[in-house]
């Protein structure tokens, strides 16, 4: 227990020393507090999860404190430890260190320091809380924290005017998955009577009869109910179609965090979180069929984006896009596992590319576009290495990291039966070409072909200092061999068996290990499947384009303009969201505010009845005329009238 | 119980303090402060003995005062405090103390008076927190207007004689109702206590036209929507002690008001007319989000968000009736306790926004967002704080304005899946006009010359702002000292409302 | 039967006269008319056996009131033609409402029958009563304060309308007795210390 | 046979008489004042003819403050109007709304 609170509190602690006192520790002070305190958390979750897993401890399911009770619900803050977890927490807190190394490299110029190292230290806070959460309350909180980290950290550079639309956006599109996600824990309140995790699963069952009452007749299995809204919040989070649209902009932050947080870790945290309600959404087909086939769309479709991107950290960011597709297929494919270790694989050399790529970015002293780089690999040995080994574990180059989980995954889809399985394999396999074309692209474009940079950069080019290269080639190394050395027990092992249940019927998972024998079959025998030839014809594909005919790309823009625009402008997604949404909503807003308030209420009736006596008293004062005889007649007219009044009353 | 007439105190102390105040350093400025920071605190440390001795365990009335007053008509001076005055009194206090150290350099014209009225106020807030006897409370709820009228109409911006004006031509036209309500239920009953309305007996027809005579006094005070309107232009011209005030603890009372009168005396009628109040307060939500959204005044804007942050505040209260009428209870505690929650935690959150803005306008005398941009620049601290609040504002978890929200969405669940989703709206409306005023006021590159002779805040502003921060702070990671408070007297509430009193 | 006669004769008279106040244009004659009006009333009035009133009217309304406002009718300048301006304009809705009161007045008298069908011509009082005795028992018994009260009405009206028509002229030269009277020593002398001259050898012998 | 009703209707036409002058005349305010003077007296018809009628002499009494109150009242009217037309030349009742609110 106390092992766990240091996990979490040590990079707090350090995020606080960090951020309140950063001018009295200094800038070294900052960094080297805040790499202590999440080297700490990374040294203790590795120990934690090789306890889970070779120590054979049990799975810790503890209270830390009793947040508020109220109606009979617990609301309370305490962890799960199971290998679900505590695998997250490795990867979170390895990411993590990585990422706090290289930093100090990265903006070692940067007048923020110490806030920078705060706030990420305080991401590694908020990112264990939500994995570690044993309850949907504490789930929230890290879920709600993080992003607000995010916000700060994509709006870093706060004088950058794309940056601050770039954070606004980003918290306001999470916004709106958190918005469902809320909802679907309010459900999970309601049908379970509970927040706790075990307690509700063990409920789950018992919900999956109940129907609730949308509108008049109109009802819906809860379970469907809650799992799509819950899931809403997952699209959110892990930027799936439609709201994927913040994502991209959030490359406006500095890259580390773009390595950290919008690669590695917190846009996983919706992948996580639906693996972890496996319980759940297992009871309902209709929401997996939902999971799946979003997924599907964000794969292929905003894998097609990437290839058309010219700045290099978007085409990495593209590439997430895709790559979280791929784990929400897994997910409503029933294949949670794979889904987690896609996960796991892509963290690794996801952050590798997103750091290769600001190592770039540094020596190019801040371009990002790749139509003006080239030919870098005779400058940046390491950084070009490196970033091969990613591009070859993302296009899932067999024995590479990215190859296992990236196969399983399309092989999963192929076996599942979930209603929109077919259309989703196909458009994960057509993504496997994608993906590989536009890597190789971006890949071919910086480091080889015409040195496109003017003269000054070209001087000053130089492999980066070894914090950077360090963490780039730490991450190399499980980029490479964690898929080989981890697929047997991960995916056919029992490492989850405990944690993700997965109803019989919909156990794809269990039908590919049916044929799985050892790791190097596996590998042998994904040659008579076509994704591996798919990753080389992409890569072909990318090498004669870019390298040797360049002339085709600019042929095939302009053959194609009409699609080409189309890529250009994100399926005009953002136009709608900015031209249509926000421009609506301030519409509405003065509409109300203007007709509404102003002129109805405030005009009509409040300054209105004000008007109303006003005038009436304007009219009566005219019978005060002055004239005594008017008076007199007033006086004479009424006493008749009152006269007739009691003459004919009787 | 104890032997020290706490309430009456609690009640008396600041008025006689206010007297002093403006006796005693009328004209020696440097004194009225110390004197009314002194009076603040030790009203607020008195009131911690509100906490301390105050026995959760039972929702009967604690540490009662009764004397008769008006013999005649069985008018009492009777105070005594339950689980949902205690926390508003300790909200009062201690927002009294924050009030008078934000007016510390800021008020240069009158500064005894302003004081003095602060003060008064309190004592007369105070007042309406615990009196016992509907008369007694309604002379402290008119009283009230009265420094609160004299705060904005001295102090105020260059339309506050509009806006005192409306401001008080609507809160007592709503009170007037009120009053009659009391009068009536004093015929029916013989008393004046509003122990023994609880108990009364009313007819369908009676509970309807008392509920609804209620419902003028409290939706103004809230403010519900569309009886909204004096609020912005109030918050707009008031000084920033009289936002504070205003945002946090006048609003409270109406729905102090509701719990203390609305629900108990009149439970059916409030089953009867629930889909008004909820059907208002969800139009508010959407209606005010938007209008919130366009605002160009930073102060309309937070006030427009404290309209939306209290229709959450009038659903959780009214929601329950909905629950019942499905036959089950499960979610209206939830319902109350969120709204009391909601009530301290816009408290302080809302106090802190408007001490923000206050900070801003002491520097520049502008409000306008139009004239704001790159704050963060010149002001870091500032800027922490600025964005910490809006955060807060918009309900981040781990800060006091989650928690009710939570609780009161989480209620709303059991009622009605639209009604939780239309007030989960709130958060995305929410977030997006605080943020999109943070974005515009606080970041990017230094907007013009004005902002970059801004100096960032000084001590005295650094305690204030800081003080307020650790109080979301810790009742949004331990909510559990407060709600304890209030449970069992919710309990109580759920009781005596779930059942009908025809 | 000679009673009826007296009656109608003077009252169509009155209402002659009163039509007679209202419609005609120079206002001299309408003050004339007025105290026509008033001399029939009289008479009416003696025939209701109210012979001091009857007296009284004559005395001091046509005596005095009326020579009060034929005083100040001639003495204002007034224009005759502007005077009657508008006078047919108005003239229907005047009609209507004195119709109307008089329909309303006739309806109460003849049609409700308020008893006055019953009201029989009392019998003349017998010889030697005096009316103006009988008044004045009641009102210097039973009505002595209220007669004090309009005596002193009556003075006030004298005092209000002496101090509303008073003017004070402009340069005349009025004796202020209460100042000549008010008057001390050091109003009037000064006594002023001076050097003493020089030159004391002209002084005073030589002329 | 002359009864009392003889003398009510008549006070009533003597009033509506001056009713109606009062509703005619607009430009002369003797002329209005005549017309009070007028009603004043139908009124005074209708006490002395009751008071007859009914035997009771405190009618008459009534009469006489009537005529009292009505010749002071008659004295202070005429005095305005003098002091009116000393300082604004008219007596046009038309001109008079200075008590206008």
């Amino acid at each position: 227990m106390n092992t766990l609170l240091i996990i979490v509190l040590a990079p707090l602690v350090a995020s606080i020393v960090a951020g309140l006192f950063g001018k009295q520790v200094g800038r070294a002070g900052a960094h080297w507090v805040c790499i202590l305190g999440v080297g700490l958390a990374f040294v203790l979750s590795a120990n934690v999860l090789y306890g889970l897993v070779y120590g054979g401890n049990p799975v810790i399911n503890e209270r830390v404190y009793t947040w508020m009770v109220s109606d009979g619900l617990h609301f309370e803050i305490g962890f799960l430890i199971d290998n679900l977890s505590a695998l997250m927490m490795c990867v979170v807190t390895f990411v993590s260190l990585m990422v706090h190394i290289y930093t100090v490299g990265y903006m070692h110029e940067d007048p923020g320091y110490q806030r920078f190292f705060s706030y990420i230290s305080l991401f590694t806070f908020a990112m264990l809380m939500l994995v570690m959460s044993n309850n949907f309350l504490q789930l929230f909180f890290g879920w709600e924290l993080v992003g607000l980290v995010s916000y700060l950290l994509i709006g870093f550079w706060y004088k950058k005017p794309t940056a601050i639309h770039a954070n606004l956006k980003a918290f306001l599109v999470n916004r709106v998955g958190d918005f469902g996600f809320l909802l679907g824990i309010a459900g999970i309140a309601y049908l379970a009577g509970t927040l706790d995790y075990a307690e509700a699963f063990a409920q789950a069952p018992a919900m999956a009869d109940q129907q609730m009452i949308l509108i008049g007749d109109w009802s819906w299995n809860a379970v469907t109910v809650i799992c799509v809204l819950l899931f809403i919040g997952a699209m959110g989070k892990s930027a799936q179609v439609p709201l994927h649209a913040w994502l991209p902009d959030s490359m406006e932050g500095p890259t580390p965090i773009s390595a950290l947080i919008h690669a590695a870790t917190m846009v996983t945290a919706g992948i996580f979180m639906v693996a972890r309600m496996s319980p759940m959404f297992e009871l309902s087909p209709a929401a997996l069929s939902f999971v799946m086939l979003i997924g599907a769309t964000t794969a292929f479709f905003m894998g097609l984006l990437g290839i058309i991107q010219n700045d290099i950290k978007r085409v990495v960011a593209y590439s997430t896009l895709s790559q979280l597709g791929y784990m929400t297929v897994a997910l409503g494919a029933s294949a949670y596992a794979a889904g987690i270790f896609h996960l796991m694989t892509h963290a690794f050399f996801k952050a590798l590319l997103f750091l290769a790529a600001g190592s770039v970015i540094i020596a190019m002293h801040h371009e990002q576009d790749i139509r003006k780089m080239g030919g870098l690999k005779k400058y940046m040995p390491v950084t070009y290495w490196t970033s091969l080994i990613g591009s070859l574990a993302l296009i899932g180059f067999p024995g590479m990291a990215g190859f296992y989980s990236k196969d399983i995954i399309i092989e999963a889809v192929h076996e599942s039966h979930t209603w929109g399985a077919s259309i989703a394999y196909y458009s994960v396999l057509i993504g496997v070409f994608i993906t590989a074309f536009y890597s190789f692209r971006m890949f071919f474009l910086v480091f080889h072909g015409k040195e496109r940079m003017d003269k000054h950069t070209r001087e000053h080019l130089k492999e980066s200092p070894w914090v950077v290269t360090v963490p780039l080639v730490l991450l190399a190394v499980p980029s490479v061999i964690i898929g080989a050395l981890t697929v047997k027990s991960v995916i056919f092992g029992n490492f989850f068996d405990d944690v993700i249940y997965v109803h019989p019927s919909q156990d794809v998972i269990g039908v590919i290990s049916a044929h799985f024998h050892s790791v190097l079959g596996f590998t042998a025998n994904s040659f008579k499947h076509p994704p591996v030839y798919l990753a080389f014809a992409g890569v072909a594909a990318a090498w004669f384009i870019y390298l040797k005919r360049p002339s085709i790309a600019d042929n095939m823009a302009k053959q194609f303009s009409g699609l080409y625009r189309l890529f250009e402008n994100k399926y005009y997604v953002d136009h709608f969201y900015e031209k249509v949404l926000a421009a609506g909503s301030r519409g509405l807003g003065h509409g109300f505010w203007k007709y509404g308030d102003e002129a109805i209420i405030d005009g009509a009736m409040v300054n209105g009845t004000a008007n109303t006596i006003g005038r009436f008293a304007g009219w009566a004062r005219k019978l005060q005329s002055g004239y005594l005889y008017r008076y007199a007649f007033a006086m004479v007219i009424g006493l008749s009238g009152l006269m007739g009044w009691l003459l004919f009353k009787s | 119980m104890s032997s020290v007439p706490l309430l009456s105190l609690l009640v008396w102390l600041p008025i006689v303090g206010a007297l002093v105040v403006l006796f005693a350093a009328g004209r020696n400025d440097g004194l009225a402060r110390i004197l009314s920071l002194g009076t603040a605190v030790v009203v607020f440390v008195l009131s911690l003995g509100l906490y301390t001795g105050f026995d959760s365990s039972t929702a009967l009335m604690q540490f009662e005062e009764i004397t008769p007053w008006i013999a005649a008509f069985n008018i009492n001076y009777h105070l005594g405090v339950d689980g949902f005055a205690v926390p508003l009194i300790l909200l009062t206090t201690f927002t009294t103390v924050i009030v008078v150290i934000a007016g510390w350099e800021v008020i240069q014209k009158n500064v005894a008076q302003y004081m003095a009225a602060f003060l008064t106020m309190t004592g007369l807030m105070i007042g309406v927190f615990s009196a016992l006897d509907g008369m007694l409370f309604y002379v402290f709820w008119e009283a009230m207007l009265i420094p609160m009228f004299i705060i904005i109409g001295v102090w105020g911006g260059p339309k506050r004689v509009y806006a005192t004006i409306k401001f008080f031509l609507y809160t007592f036209l709503g009170s007037v109702f009120m009053l009659v309500a009391l009068i009536y239920m004093y015929t029916k009953s013989g008393s004046f206590s509003i122990l023994d309305f609880h108990m009364l007996a009313l007819s369908s027809k009676e509970q309807f036209w008392i509920f609804l005579a209620f419902l003028f006094a409290f939706a103004v005070k809230v403010p519900m929507f569309p009886v909204h309107t004096w609020l912005p232009d109030a918050h707009v011209e008031a000084p920033t002690g009289g936002s504070v005030v205003l945002a946090a603890i006048m609003l409270k009372m109406g729905g102090y008001g509701f719990i203390r009168f609305s629900l108990p005396i009149t439970p059916d009628a409030s089953a009867q007319l629930t889909w008004l109040i909820i059907a208002m307060s969800l139009i508010a939500v959407v209606y005010i989000g938007f209008v919130a959204l366009v605002q160009t005044d930073m102060k309309k804007l937070v006030a427009y968000s404290s309209i939306a942050h209290m229709g959450c505040v009038r659903r959780g209260l009214f929601f329950p009736f909905i629950i019942f009428a499905k036959g089950a209870t499960g979610g209206s505690v939830l319902g109350i306790e969120g709204a009391m929650v909601q009530m301290i935690s816009h408290g302080l959150i809302s106090g802190a926004m408007f001490l923000c803005i206050g900070v801003l306008y002491d520097r520049m005398h502008s409000r306008n967002i139009a004239d704001y941009g790159g704050v963060a620049n010149v002001m870091p601290k500032f800027a922490a704080f600025f964005v910490f609040f809006a955060m807060a504002n918009a309900g981040l978890p781990g800060t006091s304005g989650f928690v009710g929200e939570f609780m009161v969405i989480l209620g709303a669940f059991q009622a009605n899946f639209w009604f939780a989703f239309l007030a989960a709206t709130t958060l995305i409306l929410g977030a997006a006009y605080m943020l999109w005023m943070v974005k515009r006021v606080v970041y990017g590159e230094i907007g013009n010359d004005n902002v970059a002779k801004l100096v960032d805040i000084n001590r005295r502003e650094f305690l204030m702002l800081a003080i307020l921060a650790l109080g979301v702070l810790a009742l949004g990671l331990y909510p559990v000292p407060l709600t304890e408070m209030i449970h069992a007297s919710v309990d109580n509430l759920i009781n005596h409302i779930s059942s009908s009193k025809l | 039967m000679i009673t009826t006669a007296i009656f109608w004769l003077f009252a169509l008279v009155l209402v002659g006269a009163a039509i007679g106040v209202v419609t005609s244009r120079n206002p001299v004659y309408s003050v004339l008319y007025l105290v026509l009006a008033f001399f029939n009333s009289a008479v009416l009035w003696v025939l209701l056996e109210a012979e001091f009133l009857g007296i009284v009217l004559v005395l001091v309304y046509v005596g005095a009131v009326m020579v009060l406002f034929l005083f100040v009718v001639m003495m204002l300048d007034v224009n005759v033609e502007k005077v009657k301006e508008g006078f047919t304009r108005y003239m229907p809705i005047g009609v209507f409402v004195a119709l109307t009161i008089v329909g309303q007045i006739c309806y109460v008298v003849w049609h409700k029958k308020m008893g006055f069908e019953l009201m029989v011509t009392p019998a003349p009082t017998p010889e030697g009563y005096s009316n103006t005795e009988a008044i004045g028992e009641v009102l210097y018994t039973q009505y002595v304060y209220p007669f004090e009260l309009a005596a002193v009405i009556l003075l006030v009206a004298i005092v209000a309308a002496i101090t509303l028509t008073m003017r004070k002229r402009q340069g005349l030269k009025v004796q202020d007795i209460a100042a000549q009277v008010a008057v001390n020593r050091n109003d009037r002398v000064r006594i002023v210390s001076m050097d003493v001259e020089r030159e004391p050898s002209t002084d005073g012998e030589s002329s | 046979m002359i009864g009392l009703s003889h003398f009510l209707v008549l006070a009533a036409i003597l009033f509506a008489i001056s009713v109606a002058g009062i509703f005619i005349n607009r430009k002369n305010l003797i002329v209005l004042l005549m017309c009070i003077e007028l009603m004043l007296l139908a009124v005074n018809f209708n006490f002395v003819a009751l008071s007859r009628y009914l035997g009771n002499i405190d009618g008459q009494v009534f009469v006489f403050f009537i005529l009292t109150v009505a010749a002071a009242e008659a004295a202070i009217g005429l005095a305005i109007l003098v002091v009116l037309f000393r300082s604004r030349r008219t007596i046009d009742v038309d001109k008079l709304d200075t008590m206008k609110g």
